[in-house]
């Protein structure tokens, strides 16, 4: 019994005889729908800026949201994954909102002031006029 | 394989009872030779009394979830030793009953608690709603105090006539070009220099560390109007004084570390954050003279010094009807006793309180004193009235000595002493 | 992170040529290089042992000060021999050396005890085990999360040694407290100075190399750490390392790990400088160790299960281990990342928890400020609640399997114990801010963290009524483990109950930061994991290392923990209701709680009583080893695959692939002759009866 | 020793009297193992990112002010240059199916050098960041204090920061944590009464180390933005140094003539990843 028939035991025995099944991925396309999603948000973040800041977060949010889409379906195959992957992906992304939606109250102010930040300078001030 | 086991079992299990009454009895008699000095008895065992107006509700939930718990632990563990009794191995029985559950019985066992536990976290919302949430927290008539915490004691800021704190906790940077303004609103030279800035920056550093120590340890605005009347203190460590029968409303922040600040007979505990203000809430429905009269005993005054003699009047308290002619003398007495007026809704303490004088010529002065006064007998206690301020949260090496002495005046006491001006809608403003 | 070693020069060419060549491996590989799951699984059993007796010597500390606290009104107890070496006025601990006790306590319990006994060696031993597998999905990972939990132990220890003292603010480190470099000393060394050590002798000129000028380590903790991680480095070239010659590989492997060794010691010197920052380095550390293991349980329990294990013929035990580690897998980044923050902000590059305006003594902070301290309670229980049920769930699974065993009869609702388990799972990760009910975060907040708490007692009330009705009309043989594990069901629930009083937010306020948590705590920890993990090393020590331990023993350490348990940590819940805070070294100074000191010296005997009796328990380790009576296959008349192989298993676990037919739990099935039917026997319609129930 | 299974490889040498269940998942191992691994790599970033973001909106004025300090155009090009590795580790993965050497190993050279590229632009941004220096100082012992900001380089003896300049008593509540370029470059304006946007960098030659009363660069120490950027930044950039590590490692086994297809997938994984978290990054450090 050697340590490598071990390892061959271990290792994906299907690996290299069964490839990834094989999809045509138009990946010159993916490239170039990226690019063109940088160029947007990058003139959005430095021409287009909206009066209100939460209209520029959710635009640079939904479109880092696409491009991320796009990068996790086509160049990290989850588009052709099966269940499995896809749940290992969703989970954790599921918790990350999740943290974070629960950590956002603690710190903000919201309705009544039974915590709020203790003399704090002007540009530490929640809601500083800027 | 039939169960030999159980003969070393019980085997080992008598050897250990044996054992443990040995224990036992070793255990309370190194205890006793120890004790010594140290607290004797076993102490009170159970929740302390309660003092705030929102603290029974907290009892009452400790209480129904006492008895839930308990039925639950009861239940299960019964069921568990019978089942132990009654199933055990014997060697006529072959085999176990076979079934691998049963679909309404787990239901049910899933249901029931869902239902029970639905509702206590109700229960619970309620009651800390009640209390985080308080109507007190716009009720102008409470009274406010601001408690900071630093390693590893309180400071306690009052907000004084105007009835309004300040600004705290805003400490010189290395390049400010001036120190913050001084108490009488003008500007300071310290060091020999108008600001830190001046001074290169190490120095800077080791300047601005000597005005806080020095001049400012807590940070205060003096420019604030509204801090111009707070009543504060230097140097940390003073009591806590606070009214009864009053709303209260207590900020909590801190300098350093994170604190907390738990009354355990009021209910209250909360931690104090540095760089955050938290808000408390809560009412007392004791003082601390009514507190100390409730634990005091009427002696006559020919049987007190025989009482003082008792060991266990060490740290007696003396109380006395100050209505009585002739007591009102302010008692700066040099035994240090506490006086009381205990039927006079006046009733006030006069917090000085050094031990007991034992020197009898000191007392049997006193004595004639008060004999003189037209006394015929006084009340006597242990209890000095006062409650203890604990810090709840790990902050640091002194951690276990951070207390502080809180004491609940009467409202009218606590007006006198001006800490803050009430908004009382009856009474007429303080002078 | 496909770590699957390959001699680099041939492995692959012939990776699905199924030879028959042997090549025996040597000592090293076989025993100490182990990429064998079982080796690694007693790898990780010695090192949590050892580690409870630091932590359990911790804890006689901790006793000792709470049983004589030095005060005004009492005199303190000289601490044998710790007094005298440390050189203490009369003998009698300082508190800030009780600070430090109690933080390394629970650090070195729940980090290094807890978590390595349950997860690692549970884990490791009984997964390919129970599922029929040769080994781990990846074998020479699963050694790497063994031999980078050392050097993660080492820094842990090294602590003791840091000026200033080790970490002493507590098991949680909230900042801006552990923030505080040195404890707030200067940085002088406070424990018994073993830098004297150094510049004496030969060891002179070699400590010059592993130790960067201005490094606050002295020679005991430098030489320790340099061996781990030589050794950490060394697995990975004993391994990796192929120049074609047999010895010449033995001298490269020897060499490079020496260099690594040096790199990674002068590093770990430059992150870690005092107590506290040891402490948050060896905790992201071990971090990296859990989710090495992590990832391979999850891959392993996904695809090397045997034929015809599917996922609902599992053990429960294998379950609980492939929900932890999911958790582990989830839950023990996010700490990390927290971590990593503090040590920042301890190095004082940062300042994402300490505020603006920060004054230590009168002191004003050179860090910019801005930062929240909620932020690191909120990702620190994010982590930290999640890994209690890590710290309870393995151990629920093997009391599970162990009831079972021994009632002879099947788990009772097999299906919603592993519902259960998931739902502990899911529940546990929101649920993190009960911990902070008083922390002054929104009170709104704490509302929602308090509905969620409270029901999470709805699956562990499945849990609890199941093994009840495991037990309900079954043939209870009474056995060491089967005691212990009655133990932990009954102590459990204590502890579980304890909690709802703890998950109201409004009962919270008197009892947070009191005896009350101190109770809960140990009795979900030691009456829950430890008497499981008690329970677990009972069960298997006969699979593990061929012997049978010594029965009379065992009842005599399983009856005096059992007693000494309840009476060191049941009066806890007393001393909590009255408000007895935690964390104190004197409770003396205290007009309201003084009068508890009989109570508290109760409690310290029976803890004393409590720590002598796992003597017993080490004797009986350790004689049972030397002289216990050869193990049979399957002593306990089991019916999962672990059973069905020797004991000790060979190296591949199983001589030919088990092919298991039906669920795990088949005691007393009316199909067969014997109460039992093990999961490789075939027998027509065994599979169909489950469903019936 | 005797046989076992591990000799045997996964066959069950004996067939069951019933069918056997499969475990229908065709995945193999190591892919679970890398998409696992990422699992928890989002949970290490969200940690860090979320104290990220929670700390911005707890002080929303201070991040939106130092965000304007950080360069759009370098972490633009840093963002395509990401993209374009993306493609490139894809084309690499997809030719080692193939068994395409000579592609394998361009496009995993292509690959390192987009990395090295990030890396480069991104030493660029950092160095930026470090010689950026706030400085509050006066330039004889009388003098008014004034407030530098600005690029400091060493000539000779002299430190040269060429910026802006202002009185101290021109910004108030001055705080050299919490002040930006932008300010000081405004308070400067105003006082001189031009335009902020008209106004042009120049050098000074800052005093003498001791009537510096207190000088900070731009490193995470200057403020919880910066901290958090050189966190989030960092750790990624840590994460892009694993990569190439990797990616080193492939490159030199395709040379010496192994492609390693599985191998290659999942780095290539890892990499889309880390490219994945940048996209993130991005925007929400560089651009809101
Ligand atoms: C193994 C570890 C473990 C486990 C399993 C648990 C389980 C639980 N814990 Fe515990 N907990 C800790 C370890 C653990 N805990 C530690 C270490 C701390 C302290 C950290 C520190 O500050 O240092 C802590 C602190 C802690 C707190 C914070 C207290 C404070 O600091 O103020 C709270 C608050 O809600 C809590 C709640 C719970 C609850 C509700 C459960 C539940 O999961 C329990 C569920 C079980 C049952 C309820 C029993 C069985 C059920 C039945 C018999 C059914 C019937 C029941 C009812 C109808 C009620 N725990
Ligand atoms: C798994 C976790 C675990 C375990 C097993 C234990 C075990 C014990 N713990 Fe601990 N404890 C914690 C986790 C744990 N603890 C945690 C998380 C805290 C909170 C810390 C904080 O606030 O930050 C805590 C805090 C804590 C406190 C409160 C400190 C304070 O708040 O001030 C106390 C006090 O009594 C205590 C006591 C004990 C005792 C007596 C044991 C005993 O059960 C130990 C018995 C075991 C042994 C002794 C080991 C075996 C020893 C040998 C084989 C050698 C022979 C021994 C002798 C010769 C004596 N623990
Ligand atoms: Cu302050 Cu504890
Ligand atoms: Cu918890």
């Amino acid at each position: 019994m050697t340590q490598d028939r071990l390892n061959h035991y271990a290792d994906e025995p299907h690996a290299a005889s069964e490839p990834m099944p094989h999809h045509d991925v138009p990946y010159m396309k993916v490239f170039g729908a990226l690019v063109v999603l940088t160029i947007i948000t990058v003139a959005i973040g430095i021409f287009m800026r909206f009066e209100n800041e939460a209209v520029n977060v959710l635009l640079a949010l939904l479109i880092a949201s696409t491009k991320a889409s796009l990068v996790a379906m086509f160049f990290m195959h989850l588009k052709f994954e099966g269940k499995l992957i896809l749940m290992i992906f969703l989970v954790p992304l599921a918790l990350c909102v999740l943290l974070v939606v629960a950590l956002l109250p603690d710190l903000l102010p919201i309705g009544d002031a039974s915590l709020h930040l203790f003399n704090t300078p002007r540009l530490m001030q929640p809601h500083a006029e800027h | 394989m039939s169960s030999p086991e159980s003969r070393p079992a019980r085997k080992s299990f008598r050897a250990c009872g044996i054992g443990l009454i040995a224990l036992f009895l070793f255990v309370i008699n190194v205890n006793s030779s120890y004790a010594g000095e140290a607290p004797t008895g076993w102490g009170q065992w159970w929740l302390p009394s309660v003092r705030s107006a929102h603290g029974p509700a907290i009892d009452s939930l400790f209480l129904v979830i006492f008895w839930i718990t308990m039925f639950t632990f009861i239940a299960v563990e019964t069921l568990l030793v019978i089942f132990l009794i009654k199933y055990r191995n014997r060697p006529e029985k072959k085999k176990a009953y076979f079934t691998h559950g049963n679909t309404k019985l787990e239901m049910t066992w899933t249901i029931l608690p869902a239902i029970v536990l639905a509702v206590l976290a109700l229960g619970s919302k309620k009651v800390w709603d009640e209390y985080r949430y308080s109507p007190a927290s716009d009720d102008p008539n409470r009274a406010l105090v601001l408690a900071i915490g630093q390693q590893f004691k309180w400071n306690f800021v009052y907000p004084g006539p105007d009835g309004k704190l300040g600004k705290y906790l805003l400490f010189p940077h290395p390049t400010d070009p001036k120190w913050p303004v001084g108490a009488d609103g003008k500007d300071v030279t310290f060091e020999g220099v108008p600001g830190p800035a001046s001074l290169p920056y190490k120095l800077a550093v080791a300047a601005i560390n000597k005005y806080i120590d020095q001049e400012n340890p807590l940070g205060k605005d003096f420019a604030d109007p509204d801090g111009k009347d707070d009543d504060w203190a230097k140097a940390p460590g003073r009591g806590l004084v606070l009214p009864a029968h009053r709303p209260i409303e207590v900020q909590l922040s801190s300098k350093d570390v994170i604190h907390d600040f738990f009354l355990p007979n009021f209910r209250v505990k909360l931690d104090a954050l540095p760089g955050m203000r938290g808000h408390i809430f809560f009412t007392s429905n004791m003082a601390s003279s009514e507190r100390s009269l409730a634990a005091a005993q009427t002696i006559p005054l020919d049987k007190l010094s025989a009482e003082l003699d008792k060991p266990t009047s060490k740290d007696a308290i003396i109380l006395i009807d100050e209505s009585a002619p002739g007591t009102n003398n302010k008692n700066k007495d040099a035994t240090g006793w506490r006086y009381i007026n205990p039927s006079s809704p006046r009733a006030s303490i006069i917090r000085n309180g050094m031990p007991f004088n034992p020197d009898p010529e000191v007392r049997n002065q006193v004595i004639q004193r008060l004999k003189d006064a037209g006394l015929t007998e006084v009340r006597i206690t242990t209890d000095p009235g006062d409650w203890e301020l604990v810090c709840e949260e790990l902050c640091g090496q002194g951690h276990n000595t951070m207390t502080a002495v809180v004491t609940f005046l009467s409202n009218e006491d606590y007006d006198k002493k001006n800490l803050d001006k009430p908004y009382h809608p009856t009474t007429a403003p303080a002078q | 992170m496909t770590a699957i070693p390959h001699s680099m020069g041939h492995a692959h060419d012939d990776a699905h040529s199924h030879g028959h060549e042997h090549v025996e491996l040597g000592f090293i590989k076989k025993y100490i290089y182990s990429c064998d799951h079982k080796i690694i699984g007693i790898q990780f059993l010695f090192m949590g042992l050892l580690f409870m007796i630091l932590g359990g010597l911790l804890a006689m500390l901790i006793r000792w000060q709470l049983a004589w606290p030095n005060s005004s009104v009492t005199p303190g107890h000289p601490v044998p021999i710790l007094g005298a070496l440390m050189g203490w006025e009369k003998g009698y601990m300082p508190p800030d050396f009780y600070m430090m006790v109690m933080s390394m306590h629970a650090s070195i319990m729940i980090f290094f005890v807890i978590i390595v006994l349950l997860v690692g060696t549970f884990g490791n031993y009984l997964i390919p085990l129970k599922i029929g597998a040769a080994d781990m999905a990846f074998p020479f990972l699963n050694g790497l999360a063994f031999w980078s939990a050392l050097p993660a132990g080492a820094i842990m220890l090294a602590a003791f040694f840091m000026p200033g003292n080790a970490a002493s603010a507590g098991w949680t480190s909230y900042p801006p407290l552990s923030a505080i470099q040195y404890n707030g000393g200067g940085p002088t060394p406070f424990i018994y100075d073993v830098s004297k050590l150094e510049y004496q002798g030969i060891g002179q000129a070699m400590l010059h190399v592993v130790r960067p000028d201005g490094s606050n380590w002295s020679a005991v903790p430098v030489i320790s750490q340099f061996l781990s991680q030589t050794l950490f480095i060394g697995f990975i070239c004993a391994y990796y390392i192929n120049v074609g010659n047999k010895y010449a590989n033995r001298a490269v492997a020897v060499v490079l790990s020496l260099i690594g060794g040096v790199i990674m010691t002068r590093a770990v010197q430059h992150v870690a400088f005092d107590g506290q920052s040891c402490w948050f380095f060896s905790v992201f550390w071990l971090g990296f160790s859990s989710l090495m293991g992590a990832v391979n349980y999850l891959t392993t329990v996904i695809k090397l299960r045997c034929p015809g294990m599917t996922m609902f013929r599992m053990p429960l035990s294998v379950w609980s281990l492939f929900i932890t580690s999911l958790l582990v897998l989830l839950a023990t980044p996010v700490l990390a990342s927290t971590l990593m923050l503090n040590l920042l902000d301890h190095h004082r590059f940062t300042s994402f928890f300490e505020p603006f305006n920060w004054v230590l003594t009168n002191q004003i902070q050179e860090n910019s400020g801005g930062g929240y301290a909620l932020l690191h309670q909120h990702m620190f229980w994010f982590y930290s609640h999640p890994a209690v049920y890590i710290m309870i769930l393995p151990a629920m699974g093997m009391v599970s399997d162990i009831l079972a065993t021994f009632s002879r009869k099947p788990i009772f609702g097999y299906r919603p114990m592993v519902y259960a388990i998931a739902g502990i799972a899911f529940l546990g990760f929101i649920v993190w801010a009960h911990h902070m009910f008083q922390s002054g975060m929104n009170p709104t907040l704490g509302t929602t963290f308090a509905v969620s708490t409270m029901f999470i007692a709805v699956p562990s009330a499945i849990k609890t009524f199941n093994w009840l009705g495991t037990l309900w009309r079954g043939n209870i043989r009474f056995t060491v483990p089967m005691l212990n594990a009655l133990a932990f069901v009954s102590m459990f629930v204590i502890g579980g109950l304890s909690g709802i009083f703890m998950a109201s937010t409004a009962v919270d306020v008197h009892i947070h930061d009191t005896y009350f948590i101190v109770a809960h705590i140990h009795y979900v920890l030691f009456g829950g994991s430890m008497f499981g993990i008690f329970a677990g090393i009972y069960y298997y020590y006969p699979k593990m290392f061929g012997r049978m331990t010594n029965t009379t023993l065992g009842y005599i350490h399983f009856f005096l923990s059992f007693i000494f348990f309840n009476g060191t940590f049941f009066p806890m819940h007393i001393l909590g209701i009255r408000g007895f805070p935690r964390r104190i070294a004197d409770y003396l100074n205290y007009t309201s709680f003084s009068d508890l000191h009989n109570l508290n010296f109760f409690i310290s005997m029976c803890a004393f009583g409590l720590g002598v009796s796992q003597i017993l328990f080490a004797i009986n380790f350790i004689g049972s080893w030397l002289w216990g009576a050869k193990a049979p296959k399957n002593p306990w008349e089991a019916t999962t695959l672990e059973w069905e192989t020797e004991s000790p298993p060979p190296h591949g676990n199983f001589h030919k692939v088990p092919v298991v037919h039906h669920g795990p739990y088949e005691y007393a099935s009316p199909l067969v002759e014997e109460d039992y039917l093990p999961q490789t026997r075939w027998v027509e319609g065994a599979d169909k009866l489950v469903h019936k129930h | 020793m005797s046989d076992t299974i591990a000799d045997h490889g996964y066959i069950p040498e004996e067939h069951a009297p019933d069918p056997v269940v499969s475990h229908g998942d065709p995945t193999p191992p190591g892919k679970i193992a890398i998409w696992l691994f990422l699992a928890s790599e989002i949970m290490f970033f969200i940690g860090v990112l979320g104290s990220y973001i929670v700390l911005r909106s707890g002080s929303p004025a201070l991040f939106s002010e130092h965000a304007l300090a950080l360069s759009k155009p370098l972490a633009g090009t840093n963002t395509i240059v990401l993209i374009l590795s993306s493609v490139t580790m894809y084309i690499a993965v997809e030719s080692a199916q193939k068994h395409d050497r000579a592609k394998v190993i361009a496009c995993l050279l292509a690959t390192i050098l987009c990395a090295f590229a990030f890396m480069g632009i991104k030493y660029v941004e950092y160095m930026a960041k470090f010689t950026h220096h706030t400085i509050v100082a006066r330039e004889s012992a009388t003098g008014p204090l004034y407030v530098y900001d600005g690029h400091v380089r060493q000539e000779g003896s002299t430190r040269i920061l060429k910026g802006f300049r202002v009185e101290a008593a021109a910004i108030p509540e001055l705080n050299i944590n919490l002040v930006s370029e932008e300010t000081v470059k405004e308070a400067q304006a105003k006082a001189e009464g031009t335009e902020a946007a008209k106004l042009e960098e120049k050098d000074y030659t800052l005093p003498a180390e001791s009537s510096i009363s207190q000088d900070i660069s731009y490193g995470p120490w200057k403020n919880i933005f910066y901290a958090s950027y050189f966190a989030t930044t960092g750790v990624h950039a840590a994460h892009v140094l694993g990569g190439i590590v990797a990616l080193g490692l492939l490159l030199a086994h395709a040379i010496r003539g192994k492609v390693l297809p599985p191998h290659i997938e999942y780095v290539g994984l890892y990499w889309h990843f880390v490219d994945l978290v940048w996209i993130f990054l991005f925007p929400l450090l560089y651009l809101i």
